[in-house]
């Protein structure tokens, strides 16, 4: 390559991969590096269960995987479940210090897997779970699902989707589990801190990570960092954890409690909101303030 | 039983799906590593001295390395002439 | 030699459980049994229903009995509210758990099991515990299995104390049960 | 020489099963309730909670999970057991599949019930048919002492290098799960070494390997064609594992199928499940009235023994298949099968489809079928529903 520097390009590489290049994720997709980001901390025992998604692609068929921990696939509602025998066979066999984690879209996580994920949140199971929330069923095409954003294009709400978002991670959090936090590729290093925490947890973690799809939420594909960013700016996507009950901000967040980007920024960067009326802005406008004066009663517990 | 093992490389040479192709131009680079936490594809290196280089076989041109280098030291050239 | 055998009783009177201990009694004398259950949702007070054979060869069937050798009626109400001679044979015996014995069938059979139940404290739940009485009349009547083979099954069906109990009110129904003869 | 050591008892079928996977020693397992097969539940939950059996039984939310569980821990290398029934079956159904597809040893005991609509909760068999093509083995047991013997050898069927497909061992809900009978069981020692520990582990983090990722189309169907081959090979096994129980137990195995009487036989019964029992109660009554006909009991109905099947049957006239299943549109489930072994043979295959959501079926209602055929009488298909 001659763009190069022959300096360059004799030097040592000193960072590892933990998820290796060269799968079969769209370009801009963030999910490859929130998996290397992942398994970076938590390490070369670590188990990951995935359930029909973008991820089942991008883990390769049968002539290579881009993974360096074992993986086991699942179908579609089974990920919560399959982790569940998955970790109490690992800990009859003496692996107490191995990870399960399930890595599952938002549809697998809110919609057709909701029962298993819910029953091994009630049996508070040993598994790290991470719903990556690309705000649609990306890998069958943009079809919304529960966990699609008001207002927002998708193959099958051609005029926008009319019902909310389902708070799923505030939902995980009435479950009682010892540990529930969003996060967000634009901020690797809080997401990578969560991820931390929940390894040293016993029970049932739940992460859930929001994660732009470039095709899906039509923008191009260089905007990634700087859509994942706004939402969180914007207040749209709240970065916090919650840890045995108690409720803190985290990141950025934590100064979005009084003063937020407005939303139109966010939205105005991605096609699938390129429809919505003024109405509609004012009312995901709204639903964002509301939920962050829910947010305030939750901090000053 | 139906198994694969790992494989850098999983869905062959990744870099010949790129349109645009990001240009590292190292008298600009800070060497803030910007880019190697945030590429997606992880396929910049990074080297000793904290050096950055972008492994050609598999980036696939998505451009996010361009659109975070604080130092616009990265731009997205056309891979056809 | 096959012998089969229809328990009429109540949900809640261990009518099943009198059928499993006529089984096991009957295993330990290296002979076959089957004890098939009612079907259904049981519910306590409803009238039930449970199937017993006993064989000293394998049986094959694995359906409910229509033409019994006896048919043990474990609560005397049951007479007036469903047909407890149905599946018996016409030379069939007639069991019946009642404080007043009548002749029911060509060869009826009687043993007051409630006072039996009443006499060693076996009271559940406000129920009388009338089941074991029955069986031990049973093996006295048929003479297929013998009465320490039921005991035995008992306290291996009970545990403790209540299995002695039990074992005790088999014995008594056993000693107890009468032909009805007028 | 090997000292049989067994003991009899008695147990109702729910129990006699809990019994035998209390003996396999499995690791974990996972079941949800659901009528008549609860009690072997219990059972199990029993068997753990007093330390009987050092296993993890998750209680889960749903058939689906259950599966999903299991197969989970199959993969991490655990002795694993599940049982459901009828609409506990279907759900679980996706999951079947899935571990048919990768070939996982499992061990599942299926208390076969009616389908809804209309709710039932009576036998028949149309649950554990619909199954057939999970890539699973699949055997029915005739009665209690069946279902205990055929799972203990489903643990070794299953795991077994040459077969390594999970297993299914059907018995009739109700009139198998709860009915009382004579059991002789193995004691501890004969089980622990007629089934070896198990080997088999996909999980080892020293050599990650993928499980069961997207494949090419020019492979799929080579992963099929691998698994018809593990089915036909496992005909072989079934039958010498059994020869090999017949030895511990000191009871006649069949492996594949049993013919009753049949040596003779103008005319059989074909049948699987309870109702062999009374089908073998009319043969007994017709013999002694001087007919000459027989049984055969399918044992294994997936792998379907087709060939002992065309070998047994060879010089009857005439076979009379029980179906307590039904292929709408199509026929008898199991005299579809028959039909198919014995294409181009001459054999008359005569369909009667009963017992259907537990309807009874006695040794009368086989006798008079087999009197009609015996004076001349041929038919395709009859239900019996009067």
């Amino acid at each position: 390559m001659s763009e190069i520097p022959e300096y360059i390009k004799n030097k040592r590489v000193i960072r590892e991969q933990h998820f290796y290049r060269g799968n079969a994720a769209c370009p801009g997709c963030p999910i490859p590096k929130e998996l290397d980001l992942l398994l970076e901390v938590m390490g070369k025992k670590t188990v990951l269960v995935v359930p029909a998604s973008c991820t089942t692609v991008i883990m390769g068929d049968e002539r290579g995987s881009p993974s360096p921990v074992p993986v086991v696939h699942s179908p579609f509602a089974g990920a919560a479940a399959i982790a569940s025998g998955l970790w109490r066979q690992l800990r009859m066999r003496g692996d107490t210090d191995a990870q399960v984690v399930v890595w599952a879209g938002d549809g697998a996580t809110g919609d057709i897997g909701f029962s298993a994920l819910s029953g091994a949140a009630e049996r508070n199971e040993n598994i790290l779970y991470v719903c990556y929330d690309n705000e649609a069923f990306m890998n069958t095409g943009i079809q919304r699902s529960a966990l699609t954003p008001y207002g927002a294009w998708t193959t099958t709400t051609p005029a926008g989707k009319r019902e909310f978002k389902k708070p799923l991670p505030f939902i995980m959090m009435e479950h009682k589990i010892p540990y529930v936090a969003t996060a967000s590729i634009a901020y690797p290093f809080d997401y990578q801190e969560k991820v931390k925490k929940a390894k040293g947890i016993q029970g049932f973690r739940y992460i859930h990570l929001l994660s732009p799809c470039p095709p899906g939420w039509r923008f191009d594909s260089k905007y990634t960092i700087e859509v994942a960013k706004l939402a969180v700016e914007t207040g749209v996507w709240p970065l916090f954890e919650v840890i045995n009950g108690e409720f803190r901000l985290t990141s950025v967040s934590k100064t979005l409690l009084e003063k937020r980007k407005p939303v139109i920024e966010y939205l105005k960067l991605q096609g699938r909101f390129a429809k919505l009326s003024e109405e509609d802005i004012k009312v995901i406008q709204e639903a964002v303030d509301e939920m962050w004066e829910y947010i305030k009663q939750l901090v000053k517990k | 039983m139906i198994i694969s093992r790992p494989k850098i490389g999983s869905a062959g040479l990744t870099g010949t799906w790129r349109v645009e192709r990001p240009v590292i131009d190292y008298s600009k680079c800070t060497k803030c590593r910007l880019c190697v936490i945030y590429c997606p594809e992880n396929t910049i290196d990074l080297l000793e001295g904290f050096d950055v280089r972008i492994d050609y076989d598999y980036c696939k041109g998505c451009g996010v390395c361009s659109q975070i280098c604080p130092a616009k030291a990265i731009t997205m050239v056309p891979e056809v002439k | 030699m096959l012998t089969e055998i229809i328990l009429r009783g109540r949900g809640g009177m261990g009518v099943v459980t009198a059928g499993e201990i006529l089984v096991k009694a009957a295993v330990k004398e290296d002979k076959y049994g089957q004890s098939i259950p009612f079907f259904g949702g049981e519910r306590r007070g409803a009238p039930v229903v449970s199937y017993v054979r006993l064989s000293d060869e394998p049986i094959y069937m694995h359906r409910e009995v229509i033409n019994a050798d006896l048919v043990a009626v474990f609560d005397s109400t049951l007479f007036d509210i469903v047909n407890v001679f149905e599946g018996l044979k016409e030379n069939g015996i007639l069991l019946a758990n009642t404080r007043n014995p009548k002749r029911y069938w060509k060869k009826t059979f009687y043993v007051n099991a409630y006072d039996i139940a009443d006499k060693l404290g076996l009271v559940m739940a406000g129920w009388r515990l009338v089941n074991t009485p029955m069986v031990g009349a049973i093996a006295k009547i048929t003479g297929l299995i013998s009465i320490r083979s039921v005991e035995e099954a008992i306290k291996e069906t009970f545990e403790g104390k209540i299995g002695e109990l039990n074992a005790e009110a088999a014995r008594l129904g056993y000693e107890e049960v009468r032909e009805v003869d007028n | 020489m090997l000292q049989i050591t067994k003991r009899i008892t008695a147990m109702v079928g729910n129990h006699a099963v809990a019994y035998a996977v209390k003996q396999a020693k499995p690791q974990i397992l996972a079941v949800f309730p659901i009528t008549p097969q609860t009690t072997m539940l219990e059972k199990l939950a029993e068997y753990i909670d007093s330390g009987q059996l050092k296993a993890e039984l998750i209680k889960v939310e749903s058939e689906h999970s259950a599966m999903a569980s299991i197969y989970g821990a199959a993969v991490a290398g655990a002795r694993v057991f599940t049982a459901t029934s009828s609409q506990g079956l279907l759900y679980m159904t996706e999951m079947f599949y899935w571990a048919g597809g990768q070939r996982v040893p499992i061990v599942a005991a299926i208390a076969t019930r009616a389908i809804a609509e209309p709710w039932s909760i009576w036998d028949d068999h149309q649950d554990f048919v619909s199954k057939r093509d999970a890539i699973w083995i699949m055997t029915m047991a005739e009665n209690v002492q069946d279902a205990y013997d055929l799972t203990i050898q489903a643990f070794r069927i299953s795991e077994d290098k040459r077969v390594l497909l999970p297993v299914m061992m059907g018995f009739d809900g109700f009139i198998l799960t709860h009915t009382m009978e004579r059991l002789e069981v193995l004691d501890d020692e004969t089980v622990d070494m007629f089934l070896p520990k198990r080997d088999y582990n996909l999980i080892d983090f020293n050599d990650p390997v993928n499980v069961g990722p997207i494949v090419t189309p020019d492979n799929y169907i080579k992963y099929r064609y691998e698994a018809k081959k593990a089915m036909d090979r496992a005909k072989e096994v079934i039958e010498e594992i059994a020869k090999e129980y017949e030895k511990i137990s000191g009871r006649k195995q069949y492996g594949l199928i049993e013919c009753y009487m049949c040596e003779d036989a103008e005319y059989v019964f074909l049948a699987m499940g309870a109702w062999v029992g009374d089908a073998r109660e009319a043969v007994k009554r017709l013999r002694s009235r001087g007919n000459k006909v027989g049984l055969i009991k399918i044992r294994t109905f997936r792998p379907f023994p087709k060939e002992r099947l065309v070998e047994k049957l060879r010089s009857v006239r005439g076979v009379i298949v029980f179906d307590r299943a039904y292929s709408f549109g199509s026929g008898g489930v199991l005299a579809s099968d028959v039909k198919s072994a014995l294409y181009n043979s001459g054999i008359d295959v005569m369909s009667v489809i009963a017992g259907i959501g537990g309807k009874t079926v006695r040794p009368l209602h086989f006798e008079k079928v087999m009197e009609e055929v015996l004076e001349g009488k041929r038919f395709e298909e009859r239900w019996l529903y009067e």
